[in-house]
Formats: structure tokens, C-alpha cells, sequence
């Protein structure tokens, strides 16, 4: 479905991106996973049109789509869980879930955004509260669901778990795996490796720039180097 | 040497001087990555205190000038305080606010003759013209005029005050208080995490753009016999924030560059004069989108640098 | 900063040094300031032809100004250069109404372009910048519109020809009085601008010696447009008349609103309402409204009419006192230009400008006083049916 | 005296609310002060004045037209003097600074185009004067009102309710979110520096139908009172523009009738200037959005 072949971004004269490639198969959870600052973002950036790759192509079912602006992106299909949620804060909670459908003409928003309440309840209850006023975890549940409400075919998820509580953690991944379950392609950013490795399907491990290793999830999951840096030694996985 | 000796390019070049001293002012206080836009206000303040002094209390010149400095930074001093936890665009208008307001004090004031202005200020050249005629030169000398030594002389105290004031920002950029400034144009927060007094070292940067300020004021005062309300407003603002813009603000060179040509350009396009406004205009704008760091960065002195080899770097620090 | 004070020490002689060198190498001599000897030769009866530079408000907001002054000279020139002895070139500079760019206009026009004498500028605060720099490079300077007092006082090469106010404004407010029985006014003037507050002063002053009690003094700024504040409360306090020292445009203005909120009493204007574009921006507020001028453009003299005419056909415009001041300003530049015999001596030309006596100009008849001032009289008008005419 | 000094300041305060509005959207969606709004303001009401003068047009297609024209203006300027300085990482000196350029250049092609003298509106509506209790208010104050309040309204209707208006506030809010949104921000910026000229025309029709004078030089008094209230309601706030406009109306035109007239152009910096030191985010500003921009 997606893509990535030699990707780099620059802010300046700083390579953040030194070529990267990367595929996510339609139906499957990818997980892009990496330390702080390996550049997971602005991967997610790239993608989505927020900064101008430098070189290399990004290709979204057939499409060569890098360097569009965002909002010819997201008319594709693409939708993006940006990293710090990043909710309409002076806007309410049903502007905030409006807005995601943004590019829509049919006549199933409504419907779209029951279904989005009936994920989330909490959101319904809060519908007329501004986003700004919500917890973190019921920002994130915000965020995903005004992604949804564009009927992505492929979501993009910036650091989902930043921030919340283990619990949250837990229920927001598994509203990501019904997603999916539900036909939408997911491909996950995370730094909370063990969490992103058990949801998903491939794996990808980036840093400094580059992917290091890649490969189905359980493989990275049992990978030496992969145990050792981001899953707390030989015991991570069991 | 005609062509120098000329008083229209010598009253340029006053000019210039005077404006080369703005742009000095409004560089310190950007310095510290505080726009202020009151540096009219406090040039207007310099220049009524120093004319004042001088006509109604026969202070000499060249003891009303600093003094004009001084009443500017004393000013400043007290609005700085509470002005100075503004910050961007914040700060910006409020010293455009305060800047109106200086100047409808001076409007409504009895001393400051309201809009009809204080004429008839004595003047620098007049004043070194008659201690050169008491020196014995008042038959000119090596071929000048009294006036036109007078005026060369004025001149050059302009170009000192200019030379040594780049001297002092050049020197300020490399020891504890310019490394500060940096630190806090930079990123004020990271700053003061690492421990600056950012308040006291926001405004110094304040104060001494004021007091710079002031002393251009009150030398333009005594360099054009006249000054009235109208000479500080908000054309005036524009125009010294333009200086730093234009020339470029992180370092000390732009807004003199900027002064030096925005000073010109009005004379140059005079053959244009229906039409030099929107130049004008047009420059700016075309300056923006394609240069919008100024003529002279970082790199523009890099760049010189290198190719004029280690000779000017060695002119610079001296 | 004591590291500082040893080099300072080091700069500055090198300042000094550097001024040295200057002036050694400048032996050369230089005589670009100063005029090239007069050649008094006249030849079939012309003197050739003079420069003379004009400084004005041209661009910018006061530039309506400008445009009557730029307009009254050149029709002056037109007929000295068709009939006159002298030939006239004007060299027009803008100063923005800016003292700087006035004095940069200046001494553009004196060093650069040599002219032997300057009409302008437009503005006083410009002139008090102006003047001195002039006075002391002797050149003539004459100002068509500076009626600010103390202009003449900066020195013997300064002159005007602008009727000051303490000559007009008495005259009206004298005249108002008698006719109108008046017993308390409100005063309102605009106080960003030193020929307004000039006027006030003056108005001020007539006001109190003629026994009048002044119920209020309300002050706006140039190109301010909402009057409503200050007129309501004139209103609330019922004057017998107002008057105004503003330019034409805020002038006409307060008349409108005046009138709309119900103030009927007469309202005695300044310099500034003594201009065509009052009643044209006014319409029927500006009846009843009154000023002294030296300029009447209904008077019944055939300079005065041949003026007007000439000026309509060319301009389509009456001309307003800026243009005919301005006009004046340049025959009387001539009539002193042909007496001194030269087109190029300053001092020559300072002095015939000095003695111009009898000077019969569309402003009347004309003469310069010991201080340079003018010596003219004023005829006090009232707006009526749309045309200035005689308030006798 | 003090009713009918009310409505004097209603009316010149809602003139300041309209030209603040202008400012405010920029300031919201952009973060910029556009200081060639008053430029635009005043090209406006030269086009009003022409339209209603040489073609004797309704005053309303008059405005109409004026906002068209403001709002073309309102484009080219967003393509000229914003969008290249967008796409770098530039100070926010820089927009200040090419808006400037642009007012210095639409100042001084007016000045060449209509001439510096002003221009008055040809007598459609003046004369007509209502007496209200102890108020009289005149066709026009009536007029001025009625639009003013009016176009906020809708503004804030359209604001609140439409897709569009949404999509606005949401680029207000972060640039970056609404396009990943979908929205395009470019268009929206487009859309809404139109829109403020277009606003800031039709202000400038109204002003000149009231005062009666139209000059090329109008737009630099007007742009820094639109400033003041710009600080004075808070940055980006349309309620703060509304009331902060009327609240300067009221408070200049108060400083003439029981103060001093003198000092009645200090009343709206010294307004701000304190307002600034006392409460940063301006009177309506939520107290997220302080100075700290």
C-alpha cells in the first residue's frame, strides 16, 4: 500500500533522514520504532507533506505523493496521528471530530461520528467541551478518533502512548488492533517498543537516520540487538 | 575633494551619521531579540532635553547631549521594567504605544512649544565655526570657508561617535554581556536556566538603546536648529527599524549599512521624486522575500572574510 | 568600559590625523557653494535667465498644498518668461514635509544645482530648519506659506510673503464682532501643526483683546475626521460664534458636522479656511463662514481676474491663497531679480528683495517691512451662496 | 450631552472595531500584523467614493464593490508580500516588514492615482437626522452601526458554524494540524487575508460616508488605531476586536467631553500601554495566549 524507497529530509544543513525505505502492505499493523531523536517524526512528517523530503520517493497505492502538500495527502486516504496529539484546543470536541472529516462530501459523517462516541463514550459525554480541556488519554482517544473520521485507508500513528497512563496505554492499543481488524492499514510509530511489537505485524527499527533492521515482528522482537536496547535485556520477550 | 566638501553631501553625510547611530540603537536592543519600537520616543526625549537645556537654561552643547542620553535611559528605565515581560509583537507595540505618547506630551507641553516646535537651537557648526574663527582660523584654512570647516569638523566628531560606538558593540559581542544577550535572543527560557539575570541584562540592552538613542536625538537637535512633535513619529519609527532590517540585525554592521542607504536612497531616487515612495515601497518588500536577513549576515561577513583574507579580521578586532 | 579608554584615546587622534590630511589635501580651494560672479551685463534688454529652486511639500499628506504652490509658481513663470525682462527656470524639490528632507532639498538645490535663491518651503517647522542653514550660506529664501512668527527672525536672507495671522485673524475677529454682536465663543484648533497653533495663538489673543469670553478651547489634529466630540460639547455650550484655526480640509469638515448637529452661530476661520476647497468640501455648512485673507478671488481688479481665469483654464481649479501667494511670491522673486541687474549674485539679489516696495500683486499691494515681513492688507470674507464675497 | 456623546463614540468605535477586525483574523490565522491593512482601508473607500460619484451607484453596491476590490488587494498581498516569506524559516520581523513596504507603496500610488486632496462623498444619506430622547442620530451614524454590527455578527455566525469558518479557526490554531486535517492552509490563509481586506474596504467606505473626507493618507491613522484596539481586546480575539473597538470609540471621544481634547490621541496608546503592563492578553484574551508569543 505504502511505499518508501531512499527517503531523506534535511532541517537545514542537518540530515534527519539518510535515506530510508520502508514498506507497509495493505490490511497489516508496520511499527516504526526507534530511540528519541532517530527520527521517527519527521519520517511521519515526510509522509504526510509536513516538511519537503529532499530526495527519494514515497509512494501511496501507485502514487508518487512526496512532497504534496498535506491536505492532497489526507484526500488520498492518509491520515495522521500527529505526535503530542496536537487537539484543536479552542475548539470543542464535536469541532475537533468535524474538522477530521474536513474533506468529506457524504452523507455518513453522522453516522461515522456515532461510531467514533460509541469507541470512545467518554468523548460523547464531553462533546461540547473544548479540546483543550480534556485529560491526555482523552486527547489521544480525540485524536484517533478525528483521524478515523476520515475513513483513512492508511493511519498513521505518532507516539500514541506518550504520556499516559499504563492502563490508557493499554486501551488505546487496543482500539489500534480493532482498527485495523476493521480494514484500515496501520502504521505505528512508537517508542513504547514492547507495546508496538505485540500489536504489530512488521517492524522496523530506525536510528539515527537510518533502518537498521527490519522484519516481522516477532523476528525484530527477538533480535539481540533489539532486547538489548529497547526491551530491557534477554527477558524482554517472553 | 570638491565633490566631499560640497555642504549637500556634507549634510548628507550628518545625517547619515545620526541614523548610523540609530541603527545602533535599535541593534542593542535586538540584540537581546527585544524589538522595541520606541526609539523615536526616546530620540525625541534626548532632543528636547539636550535643545532645552541649552536654550532656556544656557547649558553648553556638549554637556546637554549626554544629558539628552541620559534623561532618554532614566525614561526608559522606568517603562523598561514593566515593558520588558512583554515579548514579541507585545513589546513591539507597546513602545509604539509609548512612543505616541511621548510624543503628545510634547505636544501639549507649555516648554516644548507644542507643535510649533523649539527653533533656533544653537547649532554644532555654527558653535565649532565660531571657537575655529577665535582659534584664529577665521580666514578658513588650506583653502575652506569657516562653514565648510565647521562643517567637516562636526562630521567627523559624527563619524568618531559612529566609529567608536561600532567599537563598543563589537567589543560588547565577545565578552560576559554580549555572550548573554546572544543567550537570551536565542532562547530566553534556556537562559535563564542556565542562570542569566535575563530582566537585568534585557534591560541594560533597553537602557543602552535608549541612552544611544537619546544622544542621536539630541545631536540631530543641534545639527538642524529645529526640532518639533512631527520629527518623532511613527514615520520615524518605521524608518530606524527599517536601518536594522534592511542592513541586517545580528550584527552591528547591518543597521549602519541600512542607515547609510536608507538615508541615500531618498536622494538618489530625488530625479524619481513622484515615484521614489514606491520604490521605496518595492525595495522593502522585494528585500523580504529575497533577503530577508538583511544585506549583511553571518555569512555575507564569512564570505568577505575569506576573500579578503585575514586583514580584515585583524581591522575588526582592533 | 575602562578598556575602552585607551583606545578611544587612539581613535581619536587618528580622527584628528584624518581631518588633517583633509584639509591639507583640499588646498585645491572650492568654490562650489559660493555664486559665480554675477555677469550684470544685460544684453537686449534681458539679464538671462535664473535659477531658482523651489522646496515643497509634494508628495505625502500635505501634498495638496505642494500642488497649489507648484501650480501658482509655474503659472508665474509662464508669463515672466514670456514678458519679463528676467528669465525664469524653476527647480522644483520634494520634501515630504520633513525638516530633513527639506534641508537635503535645500542644499541640493544651493550646492548641486546653484540656483540663486529658494521659494519655500512649504511648511514653518520645515523653514526653521531650513532658514538658518540658508541664511547662513546666503542664500534668499522666501516662504509663500510660512506664517509661523519668529520665521523672518532667523536671519536678513529670510523672507516671506505669507501673510502672517497676527495681521489677518484681529481683522476677522473684529469684523465678526461688530457684525454679529458676539459676547462668547468657543475656540478649536488642530495642535499637531505649528501653522494651526500659530493661528490659535493669534486667535487667542484677538478673542481676549476684543472682550470676548471663550466658553471652551477644543483641539483635534490634522487629518483627524471625527469632530463629534468636540462640536457636541460647543453645542452644550452655546457660543456665540466659533472659531477655528485649522487647515481647509479639517475646516470643512467640522462645518459639515457643525451644521448637522444643529450649530448655527457664525464660524471665524483662519489661513486655513480661506480656500476654494472649503466651500467644495463643505457645500452649503460652509455658508456663513468667515476669514480674512489677502486673497479674494472675487475682487474686482483685473490682475486678480486674469489670475483666476488663466488658473481655471489650466488647472481647472480656483486657485486657492497657497497657489496665489505663490504666484506673487515668484513676480516679486522677478521684479527684485530684474532691479538687482543680476541672475546669479545672492547679495544682490537680497537686497533688491529688501527694498521691494509697491509690489502690486493678485494679493494686493505689497511691501516687505525692515524685518523682512510683509506689509500687506487683509479683506475679511464670508462664505454666501457658495462664493467667498466681501463681509462688509 | 453625555447620550449624544455616546452615540458619537458608538459610531467612531465601531469604524475601529471593523478596521481591527481586518488585523485580528491576520493576526489570528498568520501570527502577522498586516500594517497595509490601513492602505487597503483606504483604497477601499477611494473605490466606494469612485463608484458612488462616477457610476451614482447604491451606497450598499458601493461597499460591495469596495470589498471586492479590497479583497483582490487582500490577494495580491498575500502573494507578494506573505506567501514567499512563509516557506523559510524567517523572523516574525520579516512579514512586518514587507507589509510595511506594501502600505509605503499603496500610500504613495494613491497619492499619484486620486491626487492628495480629499474627496467627499457625493449627499446620499446626510441630512436625514432622527432625534431619539436626548440622542440625535444621523442616517449615516445609523447606517455605520447597523453594518458594523452586522458584518461582525455574520463573522462570528460564519466563524462558528460554517465548514470554512471552522477550518479558519482551526489554521488559526495550528497551521500545520488543519493540513493534516485536510484543510488547505494555503487557501485558507489566501481566504482569510481577503477576507480582512475586504472587511477593511468596506470600513473604509463607511468611514468616508461618515466623516465626509477620503484622502490617500487616511489609512495611517486609521491602521494605528486599529493596532491599539488590536492589543487592547487581545491578539486574534474577534470579541476582543468588536469591544475593544467601541470601548476606544467611547473612551476618545469621553476624553473630549470631560477631558481634555488635547490629549485625546494619547487616550488610545496610553490605553494600551497600560492594558499591556496590567493584563497582557488584552481584555478578552484567554490567559493561555499571554504576551508569551
Amino acid at each position: 500500500m505504502l511505499k518508501i524507497n531512499s527517503l531523506v529530509t534535511s532541517y537545514g544543513s542537518i540530515k534527519a533522514l539518510k535515506g530510508i525505505d520502508l514498506e507497509v502492505p495493505a490490511g497489516s499493523i508496520v511499527s516504526l520504532i526507534g530511540a528519541n531523536g532517530a527520527g521517527k517524526t519527521t519520517a511521519m512528517k515526510s509522509l504526510v507533506g509536513i516538511i519537503k523530503p529532499q530526495s527519494g520517493t514515497i509512494v501511496f497505492q501507485g502514487q508518487a505523493i512526496q512532497g504534496w502538500p498535506s491536505h492532497k495527502v489526507v484526500g488520498l486516504g492518509v491520515s495522521l496521528v500527529p505526535e503530542g496529539r496536537r487537539i484543536l484546543a479552542r475548539m470543542s470536541v464535536l469541532e475537533n471530530l468535524e474538522m477530521g472529516a474536513y474533506q468529506r462530501q457524504d452523507m455518513e459523517i453522522q453516522a461515522d461520528m456515532e461510531k467514533v462516541f460509541s469507541r470512545f463514550p467518554i468523548l460523547a459525554e464531553r462533546r461540547n467541551q473544548l479540546g483543550g480541556t480534556l485529560s491526555g488519554g482523552q486527547q489521544q482517544m480525540l485524536a484517533i478518533g478525528r483521524a478515523l473520521m476520515a475513513r483513512p485507508k492508511l493511519l498513521l500513528l505518532d507516539e500514541p502512548s506518550m504520556g499516559l497512563a499504563p492502563l490508557v496505554v493499554a486501551e488505546i492499543f487496543r482500539v489500534i488492533q480493532d482498527i485495523n481488524r476493521e480494514g484500515t492499514t496501520v502504521l505505528l510509530v512508537e517508542q513504547n517498543v514492547r507495546q508496538a511489537l505485540k500489536i504489530a505485524h512488521y517492524a522496523y527499527v530506525l536510528e539515527t537516520g537510518k533502518i537498521v533492521l527490519h522484519g516481522t515482528a516477532e523476528e525484530v522482537a527477538h533480535n539481540p540487538r533489539v532486547m538489548e536496547a529497547y526491551l530491557g535485556g534477554a527477558k524482554g520477550m517472553k | 575633494m570638491d565633490f566631499i566638501l560640497n555642504p549637500y553631501y556634507l549634510q548628507i553625510g550628518m545625517f547619515i551619521m545620526i541614523n548610523a547611530i540609530l541603527g545602533v540603537s535599535i541593534y542593542l536592543t535586538l540584540a537581546t531579540g527585544q524589538l522595541s519600537l520606541g526609539n523615536a520616543g526616546f530620540m525625541s526625549i534626548g532632543a528636547y532635553t539636550s535643545a532645552l537645556l541649552t536654550l532656556k537654561a544656557g547649558f553648553p552643547v556638549y554637556l546637554a547631549i549626554p544629558i539628552g542620553g541620559f534623561a532618554a535611559a532614566a525614561v526608559s528605565a522606568v517603562i523598561g521594567f514593566p515593558a520588558l515581560r512583554l515579548k514579541g509583537l507585545y513589546l513591539a507595540i507597546a513602545t509604539l504605544g509609548f512612543g505616541e505618547v511621548v510624543r503628545v506630551v510634547f505636544l501639549n507641553l507649555k516648554i516644548t512649544n507644542g507643535a510649533l516646535g523649539l527653533s533656533g537651537i544653537p547649532s554644532l557648526g555654527i558653535l565649532l565655526g565660531k571657537a575655529l574663527s577665535s582659534a584664529g582660523f577665521d580666514q578658513g584654512m588650506g583653502g575652506l570657508s569657516v562653514q565648510q570647516l565647521s562643517n567637516v569638523s562636526v562630521l567627523l566628531i559624527l563619524l568618531i561617535l559612529v566609529v567608536f560606538l561600532v567599537f563598543f558593540s563589537l567589543r560588547l559581542s565577545r565578552c560576559r554581556v554580549g555572550r548573554a544577550f546572544a543567550a537570551i535572543k536565542t532562547d530566553e527560557t534556556a537562559a535563564e536556566a542556565m542562570g542569566i539575570n535575563t530582566t537585568y541584562y534585557k534591560l541594560l540592552a533597553f537602557l543602552l538603546g535608549a541612552f544611544i538613542a537619546g544622544v542621536a536625538g539630541a545631536l540631530a537637535a543641534h545639527i538642524t536648529f529645529y526640532i518639533g512633535p512631527k520629527d518623532f513619529d511613527y514615520h520615524r519609527t518605521v524608518e530606524i527599524l527599517l536601518f536594522a532590517v534592511l542592513g541586517g540585525s545580528n550584527l552591528v554592521w547591518g543597521p549602519i549599512l541600512g542607515a547609510t542607504l536608507l538615508t541615500m536612497l531618498p536622494e538618489v531616487l530625488r530625479a524619481a521624486s513622484d515615484y521614489r515612495m514606491m520604490i521605496y515601497g518595492a525595495i522593502l518588500v522585494t528585500m523580504m522575500a529575497f533577503r530577508p536577513q538583511g544585506l549583511i549576515s553571518e555569512e555575507t561577513l564569512r564570505f568577505w572574510k575569506a576573500k579578503l583574507g585575514r586583514r580584515k579580521e585583524h581591522d575588526l578586532n582592533s | 568600559m575602562k578598556l575602552f579608554a585607551m583606545k578611544k584615546v587612539r581613535k581619536m587622534i587618528a580622527g584628528v590625523a584624518v581631518a588633517g590630511l583633509l584639509l591639507s589635501v583640499s588646498g585645491c580651494g572650492s568654490t562650489a557653494s559660493a555664486p559665480a560672479s554675477g555677469s550684470g551685463s544685460a544684453q537686449s534688454g534681458t539679464i538671462g535667465t535664473a535659477k531658482i529652486g523651489v522646496v515643497s511639500f509634494l508628495t505625502g499628506g500635505g501634498a495638496a498644498y505642494g500642488k497649489a504652490i507648484k501650480q501658482g509658481l509655474e503659472m508665474a513663470k509662464e508669463e515672466v518668461n514670456t514678458q519679463g525682462k528676467v528669465k525664469i527656470d524653476l527647480l522644483f524639490e520634494d520634501s515630504r514635509g520633513e525638516k530633513n528632507e527639506a534641508i537635503n532639498a535645500a542644499n541640493k538645490l544651493v550646492n548641486k544645482d546653484n540656483v540663486v535663491a529658494i521659494i519655500g518651503p512649504t511648511l514653518s517647522g520645515e523653514m526653521f530648519a531650513v532658514g538658518p542653514i540658508m541664511n547662513q550660506a546666503g542664500v534668499p529664501i522666501m516662504g509663500t506659506s510660512t506664517t509661523a512668527e519668529g520665521i523672518t527672525d532667523i536671519g536678513e536672507y529670510v523672507f516671506r510673503n505669507a501673510l502672517p495671522e497676527s495681521l489677518a485673524i484681529p481683522a476677522a475677529v473684529k469684523k465678526a464682532k461688530e457684525k454679529y454682536n458676539l459676547k462668547k465663543v468657543a475656540l478649536m484648533y488642530s495642535n499637531n501643526n505649528d501653522f494651526t497653533v500659530s493661528g490659535y495663538k493669534t486667535f487667542e489673543k484677538a478673542v481676549k483683546d476684543n472682550g470676548l469670553e471663550i466658553v471652551t478651547t477644543e483641539t483635534f489634529a490634522d487629518k483627524d475626521v471625527d469632530f463629534s466630540a468636540q462640536l457636541t460639547k460647543i453645542a452644550s455650550l452655546k457660543p456665540d460664534a466659533v472659531m477655528v484655526s485649522s487647515l481647509y480640509q479639517e475646516g470643512a469638515l467640522i462645518l459639515k458636522k457643525a451644521r448637522e448637529i444643529g450649530i448655527k452661530v457664525p464660524f471665524v476661520g483662519g489661513n486655513g479656511f480661506n480656500s476654494p476647497q472649503l466651500i467644495k468640501i463643505a457645500g452649503p455648512a460652509a455658508e456663513g463662514a468667515i476669514v480674512a485673507s489677502p486673497w479674494f478671488p472675487n475682487k474686482e481688479d483685473a490682475a486678480v481676474k486674469k489670475f483666476v481665469s488663466d488658473y481655471k483654464a489650466k488647472y481647472n481649479e480656483i486657485p486657492d491663497q497657497f497657489a496665489a501667494q505663490a504666484y506673487d511670491a515668484l513676480k516679486i522673486m522677478a521684479t527684485a531679480l530684474e532691479k538687482a541687474g543680476s541672475t546669479t549674485d545672492r547679495k544682490k539679489l537680497r537686497d533688491s528683495l529688501a527694498a521691494i516696495k509697491d509690489f502690486q500683486g493678485v494679493t494686493g499691494k505689497f511691501a516687505f517691512d525692515a524685518k523682512r515681513n510683509p506689509v500687506m492688507s487683509a479683506t475679511v470674507l464670508i462664505v454666501k451662496d457658495g462664493q467667498f464675497s466681501e463681509l462688509k | 450631552m453625555f447620550w449624544q456623546q455616546l452615540v458619537n463614540g458608538l459610531t467612531l468605535g465601531s469604524t475601529y472595531s471593523l478596521v481591527a477586525l481586518g488585523y485580528t483574523l491576520i493576526m489570528g490565522v498568520l501570527d502577522i500584523v498586516n500594517m497595509a491593512h490601513g492602505e487597503i482601508f483606504m483604497f477601499g473607500a477611494f473605490t466606494g467614493l469612485i463608484l458612488a460619484s462616477h457610476f451614482h451607484v447604491n451606497i450598499f453596491v458601493a461597499m460591495l464593490g469596495a470589498a471586492l476590490v479590497g479583497s483582490l488587494l487582500g490577494i495580491i498581498l498575500e502573494r507578494v508580500a506573505l506567501r514567499p516569506l512563509r516557506r523559510r524559516a524567517v523572523s516574525h520581523l520579516a512579514p512586518l516588514i514587507s507589509t510595511i513596504g506594501v502600505s509605503i507603496f499603496l500610500e504613495s500610488v494613491a497619492l499619484k492615482v486620486f491626487g492628495p486632496e480629499s474627496q467627499a462623498f457625493p449627499q446620499t444619506l446626510a441630512g436625514k437626522i432622527y432625534t431619539i430622547g436626548p440622542m440625535q442620530i444621523s442616517l449615516v451614524q445609523v447606517v455605520i452601526l447597523a453594518v458594523a454590527f452586522g458584518l461582525m455578527l455574520i463573522l462570528r455566525f460564519w466563524l462558528a458554524r460554517t465548514k470554512i469558518g471552522k477550518a479558519l479557526r482551526a489554521t488559526a490554531e495550528s497551521t500545520e494540524t488543519a493540513g493534516i486535517l485536510g484543510v488547505n492552509t494555503n487557501l485558507i490563509i489566501v481566504l482569510t487575508v481577503s477576507l480582512a481586506s475586504g472587511l477593511g474596504a468596506i470600513a473604509g467606505v463607511l468611514v468616508g460616508l461618515t466623516f465626509n473626507a477620503v484622502e490617500p493618507t487616511m489609512g495611517m491613522s486609521m491602521g494605528l488605531k486599529g493596532l491599539a484596539v488590536l492589543i487592547l481586546g487581545g491578539m486574534g480575539n474577534i470579541t476582543g476586536a468588536m469591544f475593544g473597538g467601541l470601548i476606544l470609540g467611547v473612551a476618545e471621544v469621553f476624553s473630549v467631553a470631560y477631558g481634555a481634547s488635547s490629549y485625546r490621541d494619547a487616550v488610545a496608546f496610553g490605553m494600551i500601554i497600560l492594558i499591556l503592563f496590567v493584563r497582557p492578553q488584552g481584555l478578552f484574551g484567554a490567559k493561555d495566549q499571554t504576551g508569551g508569543r
